[in-house]
């Protein structure tokens, strides 16, 4: 198993979650899919800080997870907002600025 | 009497009274219009100063004050002003028809006066110092400044569809400044990127320290061109001229054809021609062209108008055409001409708005077919405007021969099939202005509004008494006028001269990469 | 010497502005005094002018003087200058004195009239405009009088503001006279680019002094060329042919202004530019043939049209084309003298004639039709007499001023080799003479022809009025001795002589000594021509008044061509007026300019908004919508940078 | 020892000051909120004080490489501490009268000020990452502050999803640069960068994908979409925070890392920006014209000024980078003061923002209408105004550099940009007011003050703008 595997699948994480996010509608889902974007950024670099032998990489995954959390409960506290005012989780609800 | 920055005052005092007018304490409507009047014949009468003590013989900048404005990030940007015989009288012209056009507003502006007299007297610094700045940036500066109070004045005072006439005129006059300005930046550039000094150009494109690409210079030229060809307004860039003109106040109308317009030609006489000669010798068979569509078509189209101001408005797109013609001659006389027709065209078409105003300001239509035999009951100011007619139509002995004769003869000498075109506008001239002149103010009075509409009285005698004789004057004896444009236009024809084979074909000057770092070819 | 020759011109320019300020409030008296006193001073100043001129030396005879100057840029210098010769001599004591007694013939027929004031000062202006055009010493001196007599023509032509037709025709007058004037200036200009300068003088010195430069040109050269140029201008301000239209609708002026403007003066002025321009004129052998055409072409038609026509004052104005045509003539055989010969007792009979119309017209209370006059000698005894001795005059019968003039005009033509000129002018001579006794007995002669209210106030006019006609008959009959042929056997013609300093750099050409006798037997044609004239017109209109309607319906086509002008007007309307206007007005206007030019103006600002008009519907404003943005950018750019590094 | 973290001090000043709001909120009565306010007024002047003792110092880095010490730094610390000390000034009055008076606004806004700071400041790839999430976090909140909105929960929802997505994009762009240089260090990645063929496939990509990043932070078209809906929807001085603040740190950094950590990629981010330029500032103008919500309309021409913005980064010159700079003082000052204005004539609820509540202002209220004039000639860049003098340095920067054709169509926008600018004026000199309009909200003198001093600033950066733009280009130095 060589580098390039890891960023494939790296990549390929990536991707799904990129595409989750544009095919999800409910809003715990499409943050839910850029957690896994984010995750598939902190893959690769465990990937390259194991292949360039340093340890670079895995102290910035530590605090890619930090801010994942602190981020997770912003956006989740935006969400119950939301819900409360508009009682829907449905993304597409939120049109109401447009144009 | 010596007086010193002269010229800053002149460019400055109109701003600092408006300044006044702001913190002008109490609502008094005629302590605020007397204030501005006054202001501004003051400023009249200081731009006297540098007329009368103007040296004939010397060609360049006169009056030069040169003082250091923004110094940083490499760039020298300096706040220079002077004149020179080309833009002397164009600064008292400017300063003349203020005074002139406030007086004429006496009545006419009801409401936010305030605003309105602070917007004219923004607009004649911005004027004054389009016609003095020496520094590039300077010179745009003033150019844009100037469109802010011009578009209040259209948008705020104006007619009916003012707020269209006013966003074309700013959109229209800002797509070719805009342009201006990145030409004005690469000639920076490649002048060596220290100084945007006008003299200091000339100065290196004569030494030959400076020397533009053909192309470059054909691009450089272009981009002048266009700010100054859609102020002009060169045909085809003429239709928010009608619009801005015929929606405008009449002080605006005033200011706009009595002035505004000749910064077009005036950028093309400091510009265009000294900056960019061989560029100009290469455009002159298309500009030329331009300009006799514009007198014929010009001409044309004001005949059939329904409007008194339209018809002002095209008949202004003729005469321009004439300048352009002129001046594209290259030789003294179409230069002389063309300046002295800005001149001209200033007083004559200026004093046609003021006229047209004071009929409209007694009549309130301005539709042709709404008048006539106006001179039964307003036999005054049928007569004035008989005069100003006539100056328009180029009667000898009244101001616009002496610039329409150097003119065409400039042309003539150049090129006859251009000068005999040119010359019909002579004939066009008489035809549409005559018609209209004996559409309002002759015949019988049919509708008894015209037989109300009182003549004109004291004020506005005042107004266009110093008008006429400034015709006459200048119709009789031209002479003081020409002789102080002489030296500066020589100049300028020799600089355009320099640029050509002695052969009379075009030079080609030696290409040599600017000192441009990148070439922007992807 | 001749310190005082601006006065001549300046006096009627203050007399002009006076009552033009100030004339409206101070009255009817004052006015009078101001606008006849100018003009009878100016008269004085040029008499006094003039004989000094007769008492220096021949070769002396030129006074230039200079006081400022007017334009100057580069070479193209033209100094504010006035000139006095021998021609300009004759010029200004024509338009002087013919001006004074036609100002105080206006006294009378003005008095009462609203604009007294006015058309006192416009009368001024207009003997000042074209006094500087007869004393100008350069081209552009001569243009600005040429140009300011038209003006003053548009306003006196337009005098009556409420008439639509004379706004009409005063406008049409001084659009045809531009259209002439730019021909001249553009003469002008190619002397300017040919000489280098505008002064008469150095110009025709150069032309004497270069033979080589400037020959006699017998094909299409630079002096034809600013010859024809030029004599566009004197085709517009003379009114010849083609642009002839404008004097007889001139005639809605005041008939004093016919008189002055449209006849004694102003038209001629055409004639003086040709003659002061003879060193050009007399190098090219096609301009003069041009002049010469022209000239006997106008004669002709204008005289047949004349024939028809049943308004008093077009009859004359006509006439006057056509005498017009006869100068025009006499320029273009070199006969210079001759043809300003003509221009003086034309001055004097034509203004005479007017004088005479008018002074009908007044009796009549504003009639001009000729059908319904008749027998008026009765009423206006003086009036008649002095018009048969104009008519007289006219038709150039021995030995009144007409008669020495027109005889050698039509010789001069003879002896040009130009036969068919001489047997044209002839003809023309001798239809002058019909349609003038005409008018003349159609006026004066046979039944009355108006009604009893109209016979009511009929009278002779006032002595303001009968003076100058007695003073321009008196010259009308003896205007002609001043030029005596020298087939007389009284010695050389003395006009001519005196005349000949002015035209010294004028070409000769050859010409052979033709006897005596031989000139006496052409006057005695020409006078015949003028009889039978005149006994035709007698037995059509005196002696057999049905004849002539019977004439007009056996030939109603030619009669009705002729009454109804070649319809030159008609096409001219058809086929310049209307399409220019309506071409102005449909595609110019509508179709370019609002169309196209604006259109694509206001094209690009529609565009911009439609532009944000799509675009902002990208902006949705659904998440995923914008995610996708941000998934599709970021694949765009990776594609963009991978495309760029190949 | 200890003089070496002085530069520090700011930061601390303000991470300190924005916890000692949040404790000392539970003991503001309600009502008094504003003095909260006042204090995070007041820690932003001392930060910015003591800012001033490091400036010209010799640039250095603190913590290996991660802190650098700079004029850059100072130089936007200072902006954004003056944004941050407007932006709480002018919320004052619009957080009680909107009733979301609450303390903690202050704190975030100074956290936000804070992660700004470290922005321009970060040396490392770690840090910025860091400092951006403290900025984002801190922003997303503040977006959504009107709890009770559905607007501004929108608002807040949207930036919030879209940026979290655009962050694993950036972090995705860290990981490859990572990979390829073996660092996260700029000075490191530089060093290496600069070795012969290093520049890999994957770099390349991470450069994309840092530049979407970037780019969502910047509202870069096409990653723009996101910005008119959260400007519009945020409350009014968020929105005014919003536009100049975050924008200007993402210029910050990304110039800092474009110039400092991957010259050697110039060909290519160049050509990238070249692009998008182009793509933004049309994009943001054309939209703009049709706009009839003035936060809306502004929110566009907001992406179309960071298209401006970029072609100074393009030049990929000290000059260019030295306008970008200017330019930002100048847009932080414009868009403030016009956002500011828009602020103070809303009624509750942001209601009054549509263009024709702004009918017959210059009779109203003449010197908010001249005020509001001024900002947007400013904005338009006509002279007399810094709006004028700093694109005139960004195109003489492009065109130096070469780069005409962008100068040409950056001015053509601005064009544009005049219709929409001016269309604001017309309405508020030309248009007359509708008889059952609501009269705009009376302005308390602070915000007087500031508007004051908006103008006269935008007027002096127009007239002389020296000592700024030396400042500017001082601070551009250390990039190149």
């Amino acid at each position: 198993m060589g580098l390039h595997h890891y960023l494939i699948l790296s990549a390929l994480l990536f991707a799904v979650g990129a595409a989750g996010v544009i095919v999800k509608k409910n809003i715990i889902a499409i943050f839910l899919c850029i957690e896994l974007m984010l995750n598939a950024a902190n893959l690769s670099f465990v990937a390259f800080s194991r292949y360039l032998d340093q340890v670079h990489g895995q102290i910035f995954v530590f605090f890619v997870m930090v801010v994942a959390a602190a981020e997770a409960a912003v956006g989740l506290a935006i969400t119950i907002t939301l819900y409360r005012n508009r009682r829907t989780l449905n993304v597409d609800d939120a049109d109401l600025m447009k144009w | 009497m010596q007086i010193t920055h002269i010229l800053s005052w002149l460019t400055y005092l109109p701003a600092a009274l408006a300044a006044a007018l702001v913190f002008f304490p109490g609502g008094s409507a005629r302590a605020l219009k007397w204030f501005a009047v006054l202001g501004s014949t003051g400023v009249f009468l200081l731009s006297l100063y540098p007329v009368y003590h103007f040296d004939p013989g010397y060609g360049g900048m006169q009056f030069v004050e040169e003082s250091a404005w923004i110094q940083a990030g490499g760039y020298s940007i300096s706040h220079h002003l002077g004149i020179d015989g080309i833009s002397l009288f164009l600064v008292a012209l400017t300063t003349f028809l203020t005074p002139l056009a406030l007086l004429a507003s006496w009545n006419s502006i009801a409401q936010r006066l305030k605003g309105f007299l602070i917007c004219m007297l923004l607009l004649e610094t911005g004027m004054v110092g389009v016609f003095c700045a020496l520094d590039l940036v300077l010179f745009y500066v003033f150019w844009e400044v100037m469109l802010i109070p011009m578009y209040f004045l259209i948008g705020i005072w104006g007619g009916e569809h003012r707020i269209y006439a006013a966003v074309k005129f700013i959109l229209y006059t800002m797509v070719g400044s805009l342009l201006m300005l990145v030409a004005i930046i690469y000639l920076f550039l490649a002048n060596g990127g220290t100084t945007f000094d006008l003299l200091a150009v000339y100065q290196n494109l004569e030494s030959g320290r400076l020397v533009l690409s053909h192309r470059a210079e054909f691009w450089l030229f272009m981009a002048f061109l266009i700010a100054f060809a859609i102020k002009v307004p060169i045909f085809p860039f003429h239709t928010w001229l009608p619009d801005a003109h015929v929606e405008a106040p009449t002080a605006g109308s005033v200011i706009l054809a009595g002035v505004l317009l000749k910064m077009g030609t005036y950028g093309l006489l400091r510009f265009c021609l000294p900056l960019f000669p061989a560029a100009a010798v290469a455009a002159a068979p298309y500009l030329s062209v331009l300009g006799l569509v514009g007198i014929v078509y010009g001409a044309l189209v004001a005949m059939v108008q329904p409007d008194l101001k339209k018809l002002v408005a095209y008949s202004s797109v003729s005469h321009m055409g004439l300048i352009i013609v002129g001046m594209f001659a290259f030789t003294l006389q179409g230069l002389e001409g063309a300046t002295m027709q800005m001149l001209n065209h200033g007083l004559s078409t200026g004093a046609l708005f003021l006229l047209v105003g004071m009929i409209y300001d007694r009549r309130h239509t301005r539709m042709i077919a709404n008048f006539g035999g106006l001179a039964h009951n307003s036999p005054v100011l049928a007569a004035f405007f008989l005069v100003v007619t006539l100056s328009s139509i180029g009667l000898p002995g009244l101001n616009g021969f002496v610039g329409e004769v150097l003119a065409l003869v400039g042309t003539f000498l150049r090129n006859r099939t251009y000068a005999a075109i040119a010359a019909t506008g002579m004939i066009l001239g008489a035809v549409y202005m005559l018609w209209m002149y004996q559409r309002v103010f002759l015949g019988k009075v049919t509708d008894p509004a015209n037989a109300a509409m009182g003549d004109i009285r004291s004020r506005d005698r005042a107004v266009l008494i110093p008008i006429v004789i400034m015709m006459l004057w200048m119709g009789v004896y031209s002479a003081p006028f020409l002789r102080r444009m002489d030296a500066s236009l020589e100049l300028v024809q020799k600089r355009v001269h320099d640029a050509r084979a002695p052969e009379g074909g075009y030079q080609v000057r030696q290409l040599k990469t600017p000192a441009i770092r990148k070439s922007d070819g992807r | 010497m001749l310190d005082y020759l601006w006065l001549i011109p300046l006096l009627p320019l203050a007399g002009s502005a006076l009552n033009g300020l100030a004339g409206k409030r101070l009255g009817s008296s004052f006015v009078t005094w101001v606008g006849c006193g100018s003009a009878g001073l100016a008269f004085l100043a040029a008499a006094a002018a003039v004989l000094d001129l007769v008492r220096a030396a021949p070769q002396n005879r030129e006074v230039l003087i200079s006081y400022f100057t007017w334009i100057a840029c580069g070479d193209f210098v033209a100094e504010a200058q006035f000139l006095l010769d021998p021609l300009s001599g004759v010029m200004i004591l024509v338009v002087t004195g013919v001006g004074f007694v036609i100002h105080v013939y206006s006294i009378g027929y003005m008095h009462g009239d609203g604009g007294y004031y006015r058309f006192f000062s416009y009368m001024n202006l207009f003997l000042f405009a074209m006094l500087v055009l007869v004393m100008a010493g350069n081209f552009l001196m001569m243009f600005v009088g040429w140009e300011g007599v038209g003006l003053c023509s548009y306003l006196l032509i337009g005098y009556y503001i409420d008439r639509k037709s004379a706004g009409d025709a005063g406008k049409k007058a001084f659009v045809v006279n531009r259209i002439g004037d730019v021909g001249f200036i553009l003469g002008v200009f190619l002397v300017f680019a040919t000489f280098g300068s505008l002064d008469f003088a150095e110009v025709f010195r150069q032309i004497a002094s270069a033979p080589v430069r400037f020959p006699a040109e017998t094909g299409v050269g630079l002096l034809t060329a600013i010859a024809l140029l030029l004599f566009v201008g004197a085709i517009g301000k003379s009114a010849q042919i083609p642009l002839y239209v404008w004097l007889p609708d001139a005639m809605e002026g005041p008939t004093p202004v016919s008189a002055l403007i449209h006849a004694a003066t102003m038209v001629t002025a055409g004639v003086y530019m040709v003659v002061r321009c003879a060193p050009i004129y007399s190098r090219s052998e096609a301009a003069l043939g041009v002049v010469t055409v022209v000239g006997i072409l106008t004669a002709w038609l204008a005289a047949t049209i004349g024939l028809t026509q049943t308004d008093i004052k077009r009859v004359l104005a006509y006439s006057t084309v056509s005498q017009l045509g006869y100068m025009f003539v006499a320029a273009g055989v070199t006969a210079f003298s001759a043809g300003i010969f003509h221009l003086m007792t034309h001055a004097f009979f034509k203004a005479l004639l007017f004088l005479g119309a008018g002074s009908v017209i007044h009796a009549m209370g504003g009639e001009q039709d000729l059908t319904r006059m008749g027998g008026l000698r009765r009423y206006a005894p003086i009036t008649y007499r002095t018009m048969c001795i104009a008519a007289l005059a006219i038709s150039g019968i021995f030995p009144l001023a007409g008669f020495f003039s027109k005889d050698e005009i039509l010789f001069s033509a003879w002896a040009g080799g130009h036969p068919v000129v001489w047997a044209v002018g002839l003809a023309t001579a001798g239809l002058t003479a019909f349609y003038m006794f005409r008018l003349t007995f159609l006026a004066f002669h046979g039944p009355e022809r108006f009604g009893d209210d109209v016979r009511h106030h009929l009278h002779e006019s006032p002595p303001s009025m009968t003076i100058p006609l007695v003073i321009l008959a008196i010259l009308a009959t003896v205007g002609g001795f001043v030029g005596l042929p020298p087939w007389m056997g009284l010695g050389p013609n003395r006009f001519a002589e005196f005349l000949a300093p002015a035209l010294a750099h004028a070409h000769r050409p050859e010409t052979h000594e033709i006897s005596h006798s031989v000139e006496f037997v052409f006057a005695l044609v020409s006078v015949l021509a003028a009889l039978i004239g005149i006994f035709l017109a007698r037995y059509m209109y005196v002696g057999n008044p049905a004849a002539a309607g019977l004439l007009a319906a056996r030939a109603r086509g030619p009669y009705t061509l002729l009454y109804r002008k070649y319809y030159v007007d008609e096409i001219y309307d058809r086929l310049l007026v209307n399409p220019i206007v309506v071409v102005s007005r449909e595609m110019l206007w509508k179709g370019i300019d609002v169309g196209i030019v604006d259109g694509t103006v206001n094209g690009v600002g529609a565009s911009m908004r439609v532009w944000g008009g799509l675009l902002k519907y990208v902006q949705n404003g659904l998440v995923r919508s914008y995610a996708s943005w941000i998934l599709t950018g970021a694949a765009l750019l990776l594609y963009y940078v991978a495309r760029m590094r190949g | 020892m200890i003089a070496t973290y002085l530069p520090l001090v700011p930061q601390l000043i303000l991470i300190t000051a924005g916890i000692l709001v949040m404790l000392l909120e539970p003991f503001t009565a309600p009502g008094r909120k504003g003095r909260l306010g006042q204090m995070a007024v007041i820690a932003s002047a001392l930060a910015a004080y003591s800012l001033g003792f490091q400036w010209n110092s010799t640039p250095r880095t603190l913590f290996h490489g991660m802190f650098i010490v700079d004029n850059f730094t100072m130089f936007f610390q200072w902006l954004f501490l003056v944004i941050t000390a407007i932006a709480a000034l002018v919320s004052i009055r619009f957080n009680q009268r909107e009733e979301i008076e609450r303390g903690e606004y202050y704190a975030l806004l100074l956290f936000a000020c804070s992660g700004m700071s470290l922005m321009a400041a970060s040396g490392d790839l770690i840090l910025t990452f860091l400092a951006i999430e403290i900025l984002s976090i801190a922003t997303y909140v503040l977006a959504g502050f009107k709890r009770s909105d559905a607007h501004s929960n929108e608002s807040a929802l949207k930036y919030f999803l879209l940026g979290s997505f655009a962050t694993a994009f950036l972090l995705y762009g860290i990981a490859l640069i990572y990979g390829t240089s073996g660092s996260t260090n700029y000075q490191v990645i530089r060093d290496v960068g600069t070795l012969p063929g290093q520049v890999q496939v994957t770099a390349v990509a991470g450069l994309v994908l840092l530049l979407v990043g970037f780019g969502f932070k910047a509202a870069l078209v096409p990653f723009h979409a996101w910005a008119p809906d959260v400007y519009q929807g945020a409350p009014t001085p968020v929105t005014a925070f919003m536009t100049v603040g975050p924008k200007a740190a993402a210029f910050a950094a990304l110039l800092r890392i474009l110039a400092q950590a991957l010259p050697a990629m110039a060909d290519d981010w160049t050509r990238l920006l070249w692009a998008v330029s182009i793509l933004t500032m049309t994009l943001g103008n054309v939209v703009a014209v049709l706009q009839t919500d003035l936060k809306r309309m502004l929110a566009y021409s907001a992406i179309a000024h960071a298209g401006y913005l970029l072609i100074g980064v393009v030049t990929n010159t000290g000059n260019g980078f030295g306008a970008v700079l200017f330019y930002l003082v100048v847009y932080t000052v414009m868009n403030l003061g016009a956002l500011t204005i828009v602020l103070s004539l809303s009624r509750q609820g942001d209601k009054r923002v549509n263009l024709e509540d702004y009918a017959g202002l210059s009779r109203s209220a003449p010197f908010i209408a001249a005020s509001l004039s001024v900002f947007l000639i400013s904005l338009a860049g006509i002279p007399l105004t810094g709006g004028f003098l700093g694109k005139f340095y960004l195109f003489s920067a492009a065109v130096e550099a070469g780069y005409i054709g962008l100068a040409v169509i950056g001015v053509l926008n601005s064009v544009v940009s005049v219709y929409y600018y001016f269309r604001v004026m017309v309405v508020m000199y030309m248009r007359e007011a509708a008889d059952n309009a609501l009269p705009p909200e009376p302005i308390s003198p602070p915000v007087l003050a500031i508007i004051a001093i908006g103008v006269a600033g935008i007027l002096w950066l127009g007239v002389y703008p020296a000592d700024i733009l030396n400042l500017a280009s001082n601070s551009a130095l250390t990039l190149k």
